[in-house]
């Protein structure tokens, strides 16, 4: 559905009067969405996923490299066919409460890209508003409840779902979903996550899903692909479970090391890795982007700068020069030791 | 496992040469930027003076001949008070303008008989300037410190009160408060004199009563510059501490425990910043009202001039006049903008 | 049913041999907290009859959602409660003072910081961004009657030191020269500085992605065992206090609804609600449909019922008893086996939970 | 410990609020809360009111009576007379709604091309925003009095409705930059992009969605403009660089007053002198009591 081939994006740089540093965001990205597929990318804040979701959805411009929506490359297209093509990639913010506007009422918030939808399919008002309710029922809010309120009386979960069914209403094939839990109560974010799933295997919607929570794009798209991002760079992707129970790149070691343990539900690891320096944006090595925080790191990695080479599995693939595979996350006690409570 | 220490983290810290030349550069493009200004202001002038109704330049040179001066003189003596000839198509008249202009020459008034257009700037600029900045500096002080008592007190009694009479003062115009103060205190109350800027018995010079009687005439104009700035000064700086009072900081500053005093220093400094580049702007909107209070007071400042220009026609010196007072402000704003990268860390590192 | 509460929520495991539970020497007790908010429909309790102790030299996590109570909480241990509400009942007993809620004026302010550090919720922003950091740590010693400047700095650069920091940059920096995991680890510094024993840290890794969480967790957990604090870690995500915490608190509606050692809560949880929080953590490994969401949504402060139990409209389980009559906090006893648990099953005591159904008072009809 | 009542639709279904009461429910509340916005919103009124019907009241021409010169106020002359004798209370009422024409014309004036030029540069961003956000520097850079009075010798103002317009047209870019930069937030924030990413028209982004969330700020900005631009008038009728013959306004009366009549050196014209003054003074405090009630209605913050 989405595929994309070098995607670079540099910020700032500006020479001249007021020069700044220029910061690269994405270098070089290469990724295949397939249709109804899920892929989800990973990385601490300021790995330029977050700039990876908004070129998507057509919010930013790639600096270089191709992207092509449904087989075709945007940078062909005139901007008119370019604004309808990027129409079916819809974006789920990180914040349920500034992505829908306080003064417009859930049925207005539905209403109003649902008549533009009327118009192309050539249907009437009634057909608005049937899909309103429609929709709303699709995403698990009680139409007849919401119809006339303001975001604001609604929950955030509630608000995320609402989202959802706003970016539904384009019929997209692309859902990008940006950190889309990370603002929502602990016990409504699986709802959240399970209506994404739903939404992939009832309407074969693709998921991009971007996160820091690993352990939830597990569960959206837990068929799909991993991407872990790195200051821009990919440095390693694969099968989801491929690379949480064999990561070679030491910086996807260190990311799920980090990730907390349910003592008594879950065994930790033996093994856990932690980078050995706070990340410092402004330096740019010749070498690895990672070698100086990197606990592994040796005198080479300081100088060449490595590609992503395959690892053992099928289409599991990692930048390292001297890769490890560790096996770093906790697992689950057998589900016998954990008795069930009271009758 | 977890490591004994955290991973060391770097700490950024704009390095002091690097800072230096961002500041430079920040410098040369305002300072670029309000010259351009001050030529789009120039542009303007000639335009408007040159759609005056009658054409005053053209009246002026018709009046010349009619006194029976050839017309090649006459000719030259509109040039030497508008600083452009007339005859030439309005391309090369704006040109020969601006020209004189870059050399400060702004021509020669018609009612002073031929008196050059800066010099009567020039003398005329002390009587407003100085008033106007006493008066800044009074209503500031005032209302700065009066807006935080006001934001602080908020919900009771006084703070209303407070917040009220900045309303009240804000909205009342510059006249009105020229026309009440001479009232009171000159006829009223006749405690000041009225209606010249000195005691026109001293002699003007460097002497004892000449001096006195300067600040004595002065009281008035200065006040009603005072009191129709305060109710700003008040209202911005309670709602800049209503803002602050809100920031995170404050309340941990509270529940670490930190003295009543030290919390009012940590909300003040940070309320007062913004408050720091409206201060030089203000300049420009008290300029304006030296219109009414220069009027009032019989004060020979440049909106008394100006107004009396106008009035009797005299375009090379209100064209003059009103250049000044925007380029003052146009200065105004380029020094503000400066400053406020010294004063504020934030700025210092992003510019 | 107040008593009831408060009988059995002090900790009674003297046999506590387990290493993550050290010896209990009483660090913060509170006692039938309730904080109480004015609104237009009447007084809403944020925080309802809450009985809570902070042993020394242990960690709790207290996990709650939004309108849980749990900031209320926290605030309320610095007497520092938000303008309509205010303290309506109870008492906070710290190390160094008897009764957080009596004290007023200088007391309150010398109390605030000495006796107990807290670590805020915003801690990206809970500094003056227009003074460096050492300045900011040398008004906070002076607000304290801490006079050798000297020595208040070496310490300061010894805590920076020990939290990965490069002490001088650190101290001459500005608030926004520092990323969002420096301000936390200043954050820390700044509520450590001044030595008290008990540490409260609200939602200490929100905004911070994997990797600075993980070493903001690491720092509090070092602390710990170096300083014998009593810590209360205040969260919303269970997940981050399951590896960390010695006890787990959690709340719902301004109650208590189960606490337990970490351990035993998480295993065998009692209350639907702790129940139904840790079903729905997305795993990291093992079967992914073992996650199951939680119906329902939490309740604001408008919301939570006056009368039962507040969960009940969440609840599967929910019976008649449970609209009409507030459930007290009851031991949790385990009726069916629990062989692979034999070894815990001494510290069963420790583990109390506010259910009609899983955790039912010994006698069935307690009157209100 | 008593027992409780479950308030009826609160505790039982948990989740139900009732809908946010309507925008003129909230601002009369706003309005009744303290009683001095009553009051201020009574003064208003009644200059409003004064400005539609006053003219009705007297004659055309107002006639002079050479034998009351300055007249202290008394039963046939509640606020005494002028230099010609003519009743002060008639001139004040009859020159209200010259004031207050030009004060609506040049507030909703400086209001439509503030907020247009504020909200085109501050959505669309980029070339647009940077020519308008020059013009807009530029133009606030002059001060606005002087430019006044420089136009004032260039144009002939020979009605309030012109006189209005060119107010209107100096007093724009103050708010054009405010709002300028609160579209420039909204522009970045995630519902506006997520109406443009489905593909809404630019007019529906703008008008719908953009604009009420800045319509408090504007109606606000509206009744400042119009007092700003009352005063801006009256104070140029004051100076006589308008002129001041055949025009009754509170500012002509100032002038006349103060520069020709002599009342400003002169006790006795204490009524003549303040009538205008104070009615200034009055609208000020009926307009700054009732922007008191607009404030609070829109900045809950500043409720205390």
């Amino acid at each position: 559905m989405i595929e994309a081939r070098g995607i670079t994006k540099t910020f700032g740089g500006r020479g001249g009067l007021l020069g700044t540093q220029p910061v690269a965001a994405l270098r070089g990205v290469d990724f295949v969405l397939p249709s109804g597929g899920a892929v989800s990318f990973i990385g601490e804040s300021g790995c330029g996923k977050t700039t990876l979701g908004r070129i998507l959805c057509g919010m930013e411009q790639v600096d270089s490299g191709q992207l092509l929506v449904g087989g075709t490359d945007l940078a062909r297209l005139p901007q008119r066919e370019r604004a309808a093509l990027l129409r079916r990639v819809q974006m789920v913010h990180q914040d349920p409460y500034s992505a829908l506007n306080p003064t417009r009422t859930v049925r207005q918030v539905l209403e109003d890209p649902l008549a533009l939808r009327a118009r192309q399919l050539r249907r009437g008002r009634d057909w608005v508003e049937s899909r309103a309710v429609e929709l709303l029922g699709l995403v698990g809010l009680d139409p007849a409840y919401c119809l006339s309120l303001y975001p604001h009386t609604l929950s955030g979960g509630m608000r995320q779902r609402l989202v959802i069914a706003r970016a539904l209403t384009v019929d997209p094939d692309v859902l990008v979903a940006d950190e889309a839990i990370a603002m929502i109560d602990v016990s409504l974010r699986l709802g959240i996550l399970a209506l994404l799933r739903q939404l992939r295997s009832e309407l074969g919607v693709s998921v991009l899903f971007i996160t820091h929570d690993v352990a939830a794009a597990r569960y959206v798209g837990a068929d799909g692909q991993l991407y872990v991002l790195y200051r821009g760079q990919v440095v390693e992707h694969g099968p989801v479970d491929a690379v949480i129970s064999s990561p070679m790149h030491p910086y996807t070691q260190c990311l799920l090391s980090a990730i907390p343990v349910l003592r008594g539900l879950e065994e930790p690891a033996a093994e856990q890795l932690m980078p050995i320096a706070g990340l410092d944006a402004g330096h740019e090595p010749p070498g690895c982007l990672f070698a100086d925080r990197c606990p592994n790191a040796e005198d080479d990695c300081a100088l060449s700068r490595p590609t992503l080479r395959d690892a053992k599995e099928p289409g599991h693939r990692h930048a390292c020069l001297h890769p490890r595979p560790r096996q770093v996350v906790a697992v689950p006690l057998a589900p016998d030791a954990r008795p069930s409570g009271p009758p | 496992m977890s490591p004994d220490s955290p991973p060391s983290v770097k700490v950024t810290t704009g390095s002091g040469k690097a800072r230096w030349a961002r500041l430079g550069r920040r410098l040369g493009a305002r300072v670029l930027t309000g010259v351009v200004m001050v030529l789009a202001v120039a542009t303007l002038t000639f335009f408007l003076v040159h759609s005056m109704p009658g054409n005053p330049i053209q009246t002026e040179y018709q009046t010349l001949i009619a006194r029976g001066v050839s017309p090649s003189l006459a000719a030259q003596q509109v040039a030497g008070m508008y600083g452009f000839v007339s005859s030439k198509p309005l391309i090369d008249q704006y040109g020969q303008y601006m020209w004189h202009l870059l050399q400060f020459n702004l021509g020669k008034s018609i009612t002073a008989s031929g008196e050059p257009v800066v010099h009567l700037v020039l003398s005329a600029a002390p009587w407003t300037i100085i008033p106007v900045l006493s008066g800044l500096i009074v209503s500031f002080l005032l209302g700065v410190s009066l807006g935080a008592v006001a934001a602080v007190r908020r919900t009771n009694r006084l703070g209303k009160v407070l917040s009220v009479s900045g309303s009240l003062f804000h909205g009342v115009p510059q006249f009105v408060w020229a026309v009440m103060l001479a009232y009171l205190f000159t006829t009223l109350l006749p405690i000041f004199p009225f209606g010249s800027p000195y005691n026109i018995l001293d002699t003007p010079g460097w002497n004892g009563p000449f001096i006195l009687s300067l600040v004595y005439s002065a009281i008035l104009p200065v006040l009603a510059y005072a009191l129709s700035s305060y109710g700003g000064w008040l209202l911005t700086m309670r709602s800049s501490v209503v803002t602050v009072l809100g920031d995170d900081f404050v309340l941990a500053a509270e529940l670490r425990g930190l003295r009543p005093l030290t919390q009012l220093r940590y909300v003040a400094r940070n309320a007062f910043l913004p408050l720091f580049t409206t201060l030089l702007l203000s300049v420009g909107f008290m300029f304006g009202g030296s219109i009414f209070i220069e009027e009032v007071f019989d004060y020979p400042g440049l909106g008394y001039q100006l107004v009396n220009a106008v009035n009797a026609r005299d375009y090379p010196l209100m064209s003059g006049d009103f250049l000044f007072i925007t380029v003052a402000v146009i200065a105004a704003n380029i020094l503000a903008d400066f400053l406020y990268t010294f004063i504020d860390p934030r700025v210092r590192k992003a510019a | 049913m107040r008593t009831n509460s408060a009988s059995l929520s002090s900790p009674t495991a003297t046999t506590a041999q387990s290493v993550t539970v050290p010896g209990e020497v009483p660090g913060a007790e509170i006692r039938g907290l309730k904080v109480v908010f004015q609104t237009p429909a009447g007084p809403m309790p944020a925080v309802n009859d809450v009985d809570l102790d902070l042993p020394l030299g242990t960690i709790t996590g207290l996990v709650g959602e939004s309108g849980s109570g749990k900031s209320t909480l926290a605030l309320a241990m610095m007497n520092a409660v938000p303008k309509p509400g205010h303290i309506a009942a109870g008492s906070i007993r710290l190390p160094s003072v008897t009764d957080m809620t009596r004290l007023q004026g200088k007391a309150l302010r010398l109390a605030r910081g000495t006796a107990l550090g807290y670590v805020f919720q915003a801690s990206q922003n809970s500094l003056n961004p227009l003074k460096r950091i050492g300045a900011q740590l040398l008004d906070l010693g002076r607000a304290h009657g801490m006079e050798d400047k000297g020595a208040l700095l070496r310490h300061a650069r010894e805590l920076c030191e020990r939290m990965g920091l490069d002490p001088v940059r650190t101290l001459s920096a500005y608030q926004h020269e520092l990323s969002g995991g420096m301000r936390q680890r200043v954050g820390i510094v700044f509520a450590l500085i001044l030595n008290p024993s008990v540490l409260v840290l609200d939602e200490p890794t929100t905004a911070l992605d994997m990797i600075s969480q993980r070493t903001v967790l690491d720092i509090i957990r070092y602390v710990q065992r170096e300083r014998h604090l009593a810590t209360l870690i205040i969260t919303h995500d269970i997940a981050i206090v399951a590896d960390l915490a010695d006890y787990l608190v959690v709340m719902y509606g301004g109650r208590v609804v189960e606490k337990g050692p970490t351990r035993h809560v998480l295993q065998r949880a009692a209350h639907p609600y702790t129940e139904g929080l840790i079903a729905a953590i997305p795993r990291i490994s093992g079967d992914i449909d073992r996650a199951q969401p939680l119906p329902g949504r939490p309740p604001d402060l408008l919301s939570i019922p006056r009368q039962g139990c507040v969960f009940r409209e969440r609840c599967a389980f929910a019976i008649d008893q449970c609209s009409v009559q507030t459930p007290g906090l009851m031991p949790v006893r385990v009726t069916r086996r629990h062989d692979a648990l034999e070894e815990d099953s001494a510290l069963l005591d420790g583990q109390v939970a506010a259910c009609h159904v899983r955790a039912p008072a010994p006698s069935a009809k307690v009157s209100t | 410990m008593a027992v409780t009542v479950i308030e009826p639709g609160l505790g039982a279904t948990g989740t139900r609020r009732p809908r946010p009461p309507g925008h003129w429910q909230a601002a009369r509340r706003a309005l009744l809360r303290e009683p001095r916005r009553v009051v201020g919103a009574a003064i208003v009124v009644i200059f409003v009111v004064l400005a539609v019907v006053g003219p009705f009241l007297y004659p055309r021409h107002l006639a002079a009576n050479a034998n009351s010169i300055y007249a202290p106020p008394s039963l046939v002359h509640p606020l005494g007379t002028d230099f010609e004798g003519t009743d002060v209370l008639s001139l004040m009422v009859t020159g209200a709604r010259y004031v207050l024409v030009s004060g609506a014309v040049a507030g909703a004036i400086a209001v439509v091309l503030g907020a247009l030029v504020g909200l085109l540069a501050g959505y669309l961003a980029g070339a647009v925003d940077w020519s308008l956000s020059r013009i807009t520097d530029f133009a606030l850079t002059i001060p606005q009095y002087p430019l006044l009075v420089v136009l004032a010798a260039v144009v002939r103002f020979t009605s309030p409705v012109l006189i209005g317009v060119l107010l209107g047209v100096t007093s724009w870019p103050g708010l054009a930059r405010a709002v300028r930069s609160q579209a420039f937030s909204l522009r970045e924030r995630p519902y506006i992009e997520a109406s443009r990413s489905l593909g809404l028209s630019t007019r529906h982004v703008i008008v719908r969605e953009m604009l009420p969330n800045i319509a408090p700020y504007v109606a606000m900005n509206l009744l400042v403009s119009m007092i700003g631009a009352i005063y801006a008038e009256t104070g140029l009728f004051f100076l006589g660089i308008l002129p001041t013959s055949n025009v009754n306004n509170w500012g002509a009366m100032l002038n006349q007053a103060v520069f020709s009549a002599g009342a400003i050196g002169s006790p006795q014209a204490i009524s003549y002198l303040l009538s205008p003054l104070v009615a200034i003074l009055l609208l000020t405090l009926g307009i700054v009591f009732v922007l008191d009630a607009v404030d609070e209605f829109f900045n809950p913050r500043l409720r205390g």
